[in-house]
């Protein structure tokens, strides 16, 4: 699209913000790093983001999805953590899926529970991990949104301008996480800004400042990253060796995330896709073929005038 | 014409974001300051949930309470809060929180209103009355007793220690002993 | 990313067996409402088909072509602009759509394109309704007629640049179904509306259309690979195959419709609910594939297990 | 931790960050568990044998600190002749008196001491020279000789020096006794008891005794789960054995860690709104044993240890009472104190509201409709009464039960029928008010006031000062009316200092003069700075003296914030730790005999030769002029007669005790005794199935269930256990109510393993019910395999996991877990069993309405439950009054 080639739509980019017209001397790129194997489950991260951003409860429904009765991340909830409950293997590392608990009656179906005693060397663990807008390098959200509502931030951040945007939804389906939302009371889309009020006021942004057990770590982008890696060394050095970190590459589909996880599991188990990426990737190639989708359509309706009455 | 220069598009064209994406389409919502910022006050205070004992911070505008969050300064919590310390200006600007005595006659059906003085009056009435109905200035062997068991009390472990100060000193001097609280549940 | 070896492998085993998060989507299913948007599709479409069609009838001398051409292409336009307006989660902060001109952003592109093309068209299909300003309405049509070509395929562009499985990894073959599909539309409409004896441009167009639709969509359902079931099965197949069938006749009754008049209209609705039809069928596959994991996350572990077969 | 205390877990985790190992025993598999390095899932309600099993271990492989064990604590003493122990008496203990369900202690006193309990309760004993155990009362037994109402304030007394033996060897010292009664508690036995594997036991045992020593420490952290059973103090008292046993107290990482559960739940102890307490621990007077203030303090006075000041102590809080009105010739209004009888704690309250004896009750910020133990019992109280006030920030279901309580759904009562005058008073919100809280560190931090209440709402401190303002002004206006005996009645009211400066439009009265009255003045009117200054001639005031020193230098010191991180890392200039600021305990025991520290690693406190003065990063627990060698004379009393080598100085001989020659009573050593309720027959001691001593209230509204290889336990085959969420606090009042957080935890389920699910037929999310004797209840069942069957003995148990925090109002609402709970205390702190029960689980919701009733009442019959199941062996006070007809015509309600 540009000189820039690819990097303004996909691949490593060293400073979005400059990209997205910030002078050189902008504040530096924040981000969060979530260490899922800190997280604790408690909740704070949903509670104060709620209460910092003022935003609504949205149902009252116990999912049954182990103690995550919030589900997913929405238009008025941007931060979800998730409950996953499974078996591992303490010498091979292998996980067991439990999932939700079989909904029929039990003996009705042929999926008995696996006796615990059979096999020693499993043990039950509990998987909590905080999520949220990852603040993609290359936001799909933000590059498809018609009317400039979302918007990259001096941070190197993503946000909505709540003043703009009109509800079109495109945003909704652009993102690879499935983070972003229409919210019914307003209509407008809605998710994470990082605080963008509370970093003005160089304070952290509310999730990370409530964290009990630092599982939420807010800083500039660079130390985070260096931050985890160390993190997963330390953690394979203790065997932990399923430890890995997720949206931390730069090289990555969306060009890293601003918002990045140390998880114990594959990401699908937690509910993120295993190789997210941005979509606007693709727009040159999708603009050519609808140019040449088009111009077919131009010439055969041409062609339908040549020729007789017939 | 002023509105008109201020059209994204033409910051799109003449500025450093042709593409739209950033400074360009940037509103002036997008900078507006952080409600901490313009607090007319800031309190120090303590978590009112578990015994942990958390520090808040809360910010105060208009008479309101504007937000709670955690006291980084504080050596207990470090600024960190759980999700109910989290949830603590929702607690006390809840809506739900009732504002208004309310009364209920014996026997009644509903619930009535009732002026706070005249309803710490009436207290005041009971207290003395059920006081005297009770009262035991000695057993059968003559051992001094100086108590009222027609009044009880169940409360404190929420409550400042000034208060409970004050509940046991006047329960004890009006002889009431069945003066408990959650520690003992 | 940095995994253990064995994730590959895993991920490997294609087909249902795939791990998430207690089944829930990864991905959010478009907000989008029907029939809004849909309607949205459809009509632009047609609305582009028309335009051309309606500067070729007119440079052919076609009147009552020219006439249908214009005012279909003012009417689908705008109503195109309603539809989208309607879904709007804030309707009356419609203009901001033109707030800013986003190249990253089809329905930006798409909005600077039916501005004016809308304009344009009502204001030829005025001129030729009331007879007046000729100059201008011929002016207006053929200006119209540039921007034509791009109204019959941004919407397909538009579907295709999210992460909705269904309409992303299609987005080669989308734009000619798209194509055809708005031709034969537009053909559809140019049989009922006009004259027999002008209407062969028409029966021509809703029968090329028609089989640029079919053949783009054969191709679109075979190079999706597992997300192909959502074209196949299920609610969304159905409509899918409906829509197919239904251009299937109404390009066989176009095919009579030189001769009856019939014919001709009963081609022209099969043929304008086909349209509909395919822009419903392809809107419901796209969420039904936002909805199961499944087609987030097996195509993206086929991926990863390739590259790393490939850098491995 | 994790679930309950979150942010304190935050230093688990900091601690796991450098190395520290975490095991978490719990019954059900928490957020702790998750991040603990292992999870011990043991059957709810043997903890005693567990954490016996490790004393074992700790004796048997002699793990303990030698040097600790033998100089700190009274291993030493040597035990009277008298003593037998539950080895030698099949589970029971010497003294005991079946037919008064309780034991006469002083069989369990060291050689050549005459101890007793405390000043509370001692000079009936030396009165009458016997003790008169077993009387009964309406309030339950007075336990002369055990004094339980004074346990928690640093022991009981003795005069003299035990006779000791420093090589532990022999056979009567506590060290050999302690070594013959914990030799049942093998790796065998626990895993027989608690269904662990004796690997997983011996892994947990190994780390702890590795990690304790002079090197290094080990803590405890513990919450109700220890405290809310029938035993629940001799929990306490095992962990304390062994921490004692391995040096882990007085030293910092150690101790025994109690994770309190509300703001101030631990100054609501300390000033205290407890029935059987003054501020500070000082006991509240007996009124057959303190007939004036002479007996009741000069027992302390002859004693050793700080509690040998007492007098002091409650001198200065008679003068801050009633100020210039106390005088050394009217005892300083000592006779002003009301007089215990004996259990007058919460359950027995509530027994006597249904008995037409209480008539009326104040529920201030707690929620008893749903909270306590048996709650439908607690609300039969509350129709039962003449007038309540609650004062709460929502409608809770404690102020509305006349109008939707369950007892109106199931037609037992009618709103019409109940005579209750109620007034729900507003509250103000800790933003709305100032004052300090005591959090579960003895730390008091002072919270400033930021906005003014609306409406009606008012602080608490505002309800009372002018209730009392007004009922003393009613009462000066009656005086003309009054009888003589009216009027001697009224002096300890109109008498009483009552004249805080109030402030603003609503006459807020000043909790800062509060405050500054529980500090206590000296005789120049000026702030005390700490408890030492206390006179016992009336010179000194003082509301509370553990609190003295929390305005010294006439400074709010509960309001200091200097920032952590520009302190040490003890933080000692952040709010005001009671006593003397002092952030660990009994610290000088971090320091050897000599005053050095047993390793530079675990330097806390020690004894600076050069200065000759205790010094450290704490405020020394110590004398801090009083050097290591510091050898008493013979006839010195208080705190002079404790050594210089001695940490413990509350304690009357300045030790940790490992044996509790008196002060508790339900015996010197703990024992496991099983659950009031149990499915399994007590394997450490077949023949005592529960604790002997415990406290019981055998009524209609309040029947127990069978245990063990009692006929009809068969009906109730699965162990429960209550349990607290992160998203909710205790009974809702501040949780239930806001979206934010009830969106989190939107309904009340019960947890329940894949095995019982399929044993019962119970489907994920669906309705289940739960049925006890009491009543039944339903809830949503969540199957997890968090929840894992035990296997004891060949035998599987399945143990379901119930929160307690629902109730029928708010915003998410469901039956509360109290419905199902019957009331059964431990017999020392009238502290009922919550944390191990059995019931019976079923799939489908509860009958409704009148068919409830009908429906418990079928499974009582089918356990063949009466009045007498469950009361064997029982302190049980309506048992011994009541009348046979009704004991022989059980009538079920």
């Amino acid at each position: 699209m540009s000189a820039d080639g690819d990097n303004r739509l996909s691949g490593p980019l060293a400073d979005p913000a400059v990209e997205a017209g910030y002078p050189p001397e902008h504040p530096e790129r924040v981000g969060f790093f979530t260490d899922t194997s800190v997280c604790i489950g408690c909740k704070a991260c949903e509670v104060a983001c709620k209460e910092w951003n003022l935003l609504p409860e949205d149902g009252l429904e116990l999912s049954g999805m182990s103690y995550d009765n919030t589900q997913d991340l929405g238009a008025t909830t941007w931060r979800h953590v998730a409950f996953v409950e499974q078996r591992i293997d303490t010498t091979t590392r292998e996980t067991v899926d439990i999932g939700m608990p079989d909904m029929t009656r039990p003996g009705d179906s042929s999926t008995a529970a696996v006796d615990p005693t059979e096999d020693a060397a499993t043990q039950i663990r509990w998987l909590m991990s905080s999520d949220v807008c990852k603040h993609c390098t290359h936001a799909a959200c933000l590059d498809v949104c018609p009317t400039g509502a979302l918007i990259r931030t001096e941070y190197g951040t993503v946000m909505v301008q709540d003043d703009v945007c009109n509800g079109c939804g495109y945003c909704v389906p652009a993102c690879p996480y499935g983070v972003i939302d229409t919210r019914p009371d307003t209509g407008g889309a809605s998710k994470c800004t990082m605080c963008q009020d509370r970093l003005g006021a160089g304070e952290t942004p509310a999730c990370a400042a409530a964290c009990p057990t630092e599982s939420i770590q807010y800083g500039p982008l660079d130390e985070l990253r260096d931050r985890a890696a160390q993190r997963v060394d330390e953690l394979h050095e203790q065997g932990v060796t399923e430890a890995r970190l997720y949206g931390h590459e730069p090289t990555d589909g969306v060009g890293g995330d601003g918002a990045f996880f140390l998880l114990l599991d594959e990401p699908e188990v937690y509910g993120l896709p295993p190789d997210p990426v941005v979509t606007t990737r693709d727009l040159p190639s999708m603009w050519k073929h609808a140019a040449g989708a088009a111009l077919t359509a131009a010439v055969t309706i041409a062609a339908c005038f040549v020729g007789g009455k017939r | 014409m002023r509105e008109w220069l201020r059209w994204p598009v033409l910051r799109q064209l003449s500025g450093s974001d042709f593409l739209g994406r950033g400074r360009a389409a940037r509103s002036p919502s997008a900078d507006e300051p952080a409600r901490i910022e313009n607090a007319d006050s800031v309190v120090r205070s303590v978590c009112p949930y578990c015994a942990v004992g958390c520090g808040q911070r809360v910010f105060v505008r208009d008479g309101e309470v504007t937000q709670i969050e955690g006291d980084p300064d504080s050596p207990v919590s470090r600024g960190r809060l759980c999700p109910k310390g989290s949830a603590s200006r929702q607690l006390v600007t809840s809506p739900s929180r009732q504002t208004k005595v309310r009364y209920r006659r014996p026997h009644g059906t509903e619930w009535e209103d009732l002026d706070l003085d005249t309803a710490v009056d009436m207290i005041a009435d009971r207290v003395l009355a059920t006081r005297d109905e009770t009262w035991e200035q000695t057993d059968e062997q003559g051992s001094l007793l100086r108590r009222a068991m027609g009044i009880a009390s169940l409360g404190g472990a929420t409550l400042d220690n000034e208060e409970n100060y004050l509940m046991k000193k006047l329960y004890t001097a009006l002889g009431a002993i069945q003066v408990e609280n959650q520690a003992r549940i | 990313m940095s995994r253990p070896d064995d994730s590959a492998e895993r991920s490997a085993e294609a087909g249902n067996d795939f791990r998430s998060y207690y089944g829930q989507p990864i991905i959010k299913e478009p907000t989008w409402k029907v029939p809004d948007v849909p309607a949205y599709l459809y009509l632009g479409g047609l609305a582009g088909a028309s335009s051309s069609m309606a500067v070729l009838a007119e440079l052919t001398g076609r009147t009552h072509l020219n006439r249908t051409g214009r005012v279909a292409a003012a009417v689908g336009s705008t109503a195109s602009v309603v539809a989208l307006i309607h879904d709007l989660g804030r309707p009356a902060r419609f203009l901001n759509m033109l707030r800013v001109f986003k190249p990253t952003s089809p329905l930006s592109v798409g909005s600077w394109i039916i501005a004016p093309f809308s304009s344009l068209t009502a204001a030829a299909a005025a001129s030729e309704i009331t007879g007046r300003l000729p100059l201008i309405g011929r002016l207006t049509s053929i200006s119209a007629s540039v921007l034509a070509p791009a109204m019959t395929t941004y919407t397909a562009v538009l579907l295709s640049d999210t992460a909705v499985p269904g309409w992303h990894e299609v987005y080669r073959e989308l734009p000619f179904v798209f194509a055809g599909s708005a031709v034969s539309s537009a053909g559809a409409v140019g049989m009922l509306a006009t004259p027999r004896g002008e209407a062969a441009p028409a029966r021509r167009m809703a029968l090329a259309g028609s089989a640029l639709e079919l053949a783009a969509s054969h191709r679109m359902e075979q190079r999706a690979g597992v997300i192909g079931e959502v074209y196949r099965e299920g609610r969304s197949g159905k409509v899918v195959r409906a829509a197919k069938v239904l251009t299937c006749v109404g390009a066989g009754a176009a095919l009579l419709a030189r001769r009856s008049r019939v014919a001709a209209i009963g081609a022209g609705l099969c043929l304008t609910a086909a349209s509909a039809a395919t822009r419903y069928g392809i809107f419901e596959a796209g969420r039904v594939s936002a909805r199961d994991p499944k087609y987030t996350v097996v195509p993206q572990r086929e991926r990863l297990a390739n590259e790393g077969a490939a850098s491995g | 931790m994790a679930e309950a205390h979150p942010v304190g877990f935050q230093w688990v985790m900091e601690a796991k960050r450098r190395g520290a190992k975490v095991f978490h025993v719990d019954p059900r598999f928490t957020r702790t568990s998750a991040m603990a390095d292992q999870h011990l899932a043991l059957r709810v309600g043997t903890d005693i044998a567990f954490l016996g099993g490790l004393v074992h271990y700790v004796l048997e492989r002699d793990r303990y600190f030698h040097d600790y064990v033998v100089n700190y604590t009274n291993a030493p003493f040597i035990v009277g002749e008298q003593f037998r122990d539950t080895e030698d008496l099949e589970g029971l203990f010497s003294g005991f008196d079946a037919s008064a369900g309780g034991y006469k202690t002083e069989s369990w006193q060291y050689e050549g001491t005459e101890a007793s309990p405390s000043a509370g309760r001692r000079d009936q004993w030396q009165k009458s020279g016997q003790p008169q155990e077993g009387e009964t009362s309406s309030h339950g037994r007075e336990r002369a000789s055990s004094g339980p109402e004074r346990a928690g304030s640093g022991g009981p007394v003795y005069p003299g020096s035990p006779e000791s033996d420093p090589t532990l060897t022999h056979p009567r010292c506590v060290f050999q006794v302690l070594k013959r009664h914990f030799a049942r508690y093998t790796p065998e036995m626990v895993a027989q008891v608690c269904g662990i594997s004796e690997e997983a036991f011996t892994e947990v045992a190994e780390a702890l005794v590795t990690n304790s020593g002079p090197e290094r420490t080990s803590a405890f952290a513990y919450s109700v789960g220890w405290t809310q059973h029938t035993v629940g103090v001799q929990y306490i008292r095992t962990a304390s054995i062994l921490q004692l046993l391995l040096g882990n107290i007085g030293r910092p990482g150690g101790g025994i860690l109690a994770l309190r559960g509300h703001a101030s739940i631990q100054g609501s102890t300390d000033i205290p709104t407890l029935f059987n307490l003054l501020p500070g621990y000082i006991p509240m007077p007996q009124a057959h044993t303190n007939e004036d203030l002479q007996s009741f303090a000069e027992a302390d006075g002859a004693t050793k240890g700080y509690w040998g000041n007492m007098r002091s102590y409650l001198v200065s809080l008679l003068k801050a009472w009633w100020g210039d009105n106390a005088t050394a010739d009217n005892d300083y209004c000592f006779d002003y104190l009301p007089r215990l009888t004996g259990d007058h704690g919460t359950y027995q309250t509530v027994v006597d509201q249904i008995e037409g004896l209480v008539k009326g009750y104040f529920v201030i910020g707690q929620n008893p409709a749903v909270g306590s133990s048996n709650a439908r019992q607690q609300r039969l109280g509350l129709a039962n009464l003449e007038w309540l006030v609650v004062r709460d920030f929502n409608m809770i279901e404690t102020a509305t039960f006349w109008k939707d309580g369950p007892e109106i759904e199931s037609g037992e009562l009618a709103t019409e029928d109940i005579g209750t005058e109620v007034f729900f008073l507003p509250a103000a919100a800790h933003t709305e008010k100032e004052g300090t809280f005591t959090n579960t560190q003895r730390m008091l931090q002072w919270h400033r006031k930021a906005v003014e209440p609306q409406g009606d709402q008012r602080s608490d401190l505002w309800f009372y000062y002018h209730l009392g303002r007004r009922i003393r002004e009613k009462l000066t206006g009656r005086r003309p009316e009054r009888t003589a005996e009216q009027r001697e009645r009224d002096r300890s009211v109109l008498e009483l200092t009552w004249d805080y400066p109030t402030e603003g439009p609503m006459a807020e009265p000043s909790p800062d003069a509060v405050l500054r009255e529980i500090n206590g003045t000296g005789p120049d009117g000026e702030s005390l700075s700490g408890y030492t200054q206390l006179a016992d001639d009336g010179s000194t005031r003082c509301g509370c003296w553990i609190y003295c020193g929390v305005y010294a230098d006439g400074v709010n010191q509960a309001d200091r914030r200097k920032p952590g991180n520009e302190q040490s890392w003890v933080a000692p200039e952040w709010g005001w730790a009671w006593p003397m600021n002092r952030r660990i305990l009994y610290n000088r025991a971090s320091a050897d005999p000599d005053g050095r520290p047993w390793s530079e690693r675990k330097a806390y406190v020690w004894w600076d030769t050069e200065q000759e003065q205790w010094t450290g990063h704490d405020v020394p627990d110590f004398d801090k002029k009083k050097a290591p060698d510091y050898e008493p004379d013979p006839a010195a009393t208080g705190p002079e007669a404790i050594k210089g080598a001695e940490p413990f100085i509350m304690q009357s001989d300045g030790r940790g005790w490992l044996y509790v020659p008196a002060g508790l009573v339900d015996g010197p050593l703990p024992a496991h005794y099983e659950p009031q309720e149990s499915p399994v027959s007590n394997p450490v001691y077949p023949n005592q199935q529960r604790n002997p001593a415990r406290q019981i209230f055998a009524r209609p509204e309040n029947r127990y269930q069978p245990s063990g290889a009692e006929r009809g336990s068969e009906v109730f085959p699965y162990l429960f256990t209550t349990f607290r969420l992160t998203e909710h606090h205790t009974a809702g009042g501040m949780s239930r109510w806001l979206s934010h957080l009830s969106e989190l935890a939107p309904a009340m389920f019960v947890e329940v393993s894949p095995e019982l699910a399929a044993e019962r037929g119970l489907r994920h999310l669906d309705w289940a019910t739960l049925v006890t004797a009491r009543t039944a209840i339903e809830a949503r069942v969540l199957v997890t395999e968090r929840m894992q069957p035990l296997r004891l003995d060949g035998r599987t148990l399945h143990q379901i996991g119930i929160p307690w925090h629902w109730g029928p109002n708010g915003m998410t609402t469901g039956d509360a877990a109290n419905e199902l709970l019957g009331v059964a205390l431990d017999p020392n702190v009238h502290i009922m069993e919550t944390k191990a029960s059995t019931c019976d689980i079923r799939p489908g919701r509860r009958p409704r309405g009148v068919e409830l009733a009908p429906f418990v009442a079928e499974y009582r019959r089918r356990a063949g439950i009466t009045e007498l199941t469950g009361t064997e062996h029982a302190d049980d006070p309506s048992l011994t009054g009541r009348d046979e007809r009704e004991r022989g015509n059980e009538n079920e309600r």
